[in-house]
């Protein structure tokens, strides 16, 4: 499957890019996670990530559509 | 009204904007940059919001609060792009008939914006700049 | 600063003078006239005060609030005289290194102002005025 | 002893003056306060009296002389 990954503060940097394609096997936000850890090291030294589907903090077992919005959320630093 | 701005905030437009004629109490919270962190001088600070997102979250809080407290009138305002110290980066305002009720409720929403909506800043500092709250801090602290 | 005034409060001033810095926070509590008070029409309110007196009072309260948590600016305006239903009667402002302690120390603030400080209203309504507080309610209800 | 009054809210409306000046022969705030309940019974009504000698609350047996600056504080209801 193919995805878009928007990309925010630190995963940016660590993702090179504002909109990221991603392929992958796995269809489940979890596997999205391992999958990002796996390619991207640095990905493990953050605090947190939350991914967002459609404009929603997504669990860990939703199952993602190649037309989703997906984007990262690293720790959130606002105010 | 909820706004995600790259304009100054006008802190008195987004009073007015909560206040209401049959609210005697007005509490507002103004986030400004500070310009020392972690002892460090901060020259700017870049912010940065998942805009769609962030307004959606931001209105998810206020129904909440507006759930739990008898609210008249409420704006929230938060700057995106680059700071300077002094500089307001957020406005919180809510009116209420009695005081406390608009204590309590500006409080929630300011707690919650921060722990919840999709919101970055990154402090640039002379040497260097960092994602706030990113990493660990002895991570952090030794880049 | 403590302002004891007949023109009408510029909020925005206030802030800016409790502004720091050094300060990441400011809250501020804005009390309004409301356009009602026991379901009658206000139509104004007389507000005076014992002017000398009640800048020695809120100098007092800020001195208590600054010994209890990390003030880096605060500022205090309260109008007198005649004001209509929407007007601004006070404004507390101050700001701290943290949130948590601008939104106590304004409220601790604001409520010993109300507590303490010599300042009387008269509500004036269609058909009377009278000093609020001043009496017993229902004495005072059925003047 | 003579005094000068100075009235404010409720107690100008009772006393009918800023500044009124009122004679007696206790020295003591308590016995102001008495003297005041006696001549002008509305006082009475009020939820409160306190007396402010100087611009500071005044305890009950604080002795009045006849220079100060004294103030009756009715209930307050400013903010």
């Amino acid at each position: 499957m193919k995805y878009t990954l928007k990309t925010f503060g630190i995963t940016r940097d660590i993702l090179g890019g504002r909109e990221v394609d991603f392929e992958m096997d796995g269809m489940k936000v979890s596997e999205l996670k391992s999958e990002l850890a796996a390619r991207f090291p640095e990905m493990k030294s953050l605090n947190s990530l939350l991914i967002a589907v459609n404009n929603q903090y997504a669990a860990d077992d939703l199952i993602l559509a190649e037309t989703d919005e997906i984007a990262l959320i690293p720790p959130v630093s606002g105010g | 009204m909820i706004k995600i701005t790259e304009k100054a905030i006008d802190v008195q437009k987004v009073i007015e904007t909560a206040s209401s004629l049959s609210a005697g109490a007005v509490n507002v919270f103004v986030g400004t940059v500070r310009n020392k962190s972690h002892d460090k001088n901060v020259v700017w600070l870049e912010y940065e919001a998942y805009e769609a997102m962030a307004v959606a979250e931001i209105r998810k809080i206020i129904d909440e609060a507006a759930h739990k407290w008898d609210l008249l009138g409420w704006a929230v305002s938060h700057r995106i792009g680059t700071l300077k110290p002094g500089e307001v980066a957020v406005v919180v305002a809510v009116s209420s008939p009695h005081r406390k009720a608009s204590f309590e409720a500006c409080q929630f929403i300011i707690d919650n914006v921060k722990a919840k909506a999709p919101i970055w800043k990154k402090e640039v500092f002379e040497d260097g700049g960092e994602w706030v709250d990113a990493r660990p801090i002895s991570a952090s602290m030794n880049n």
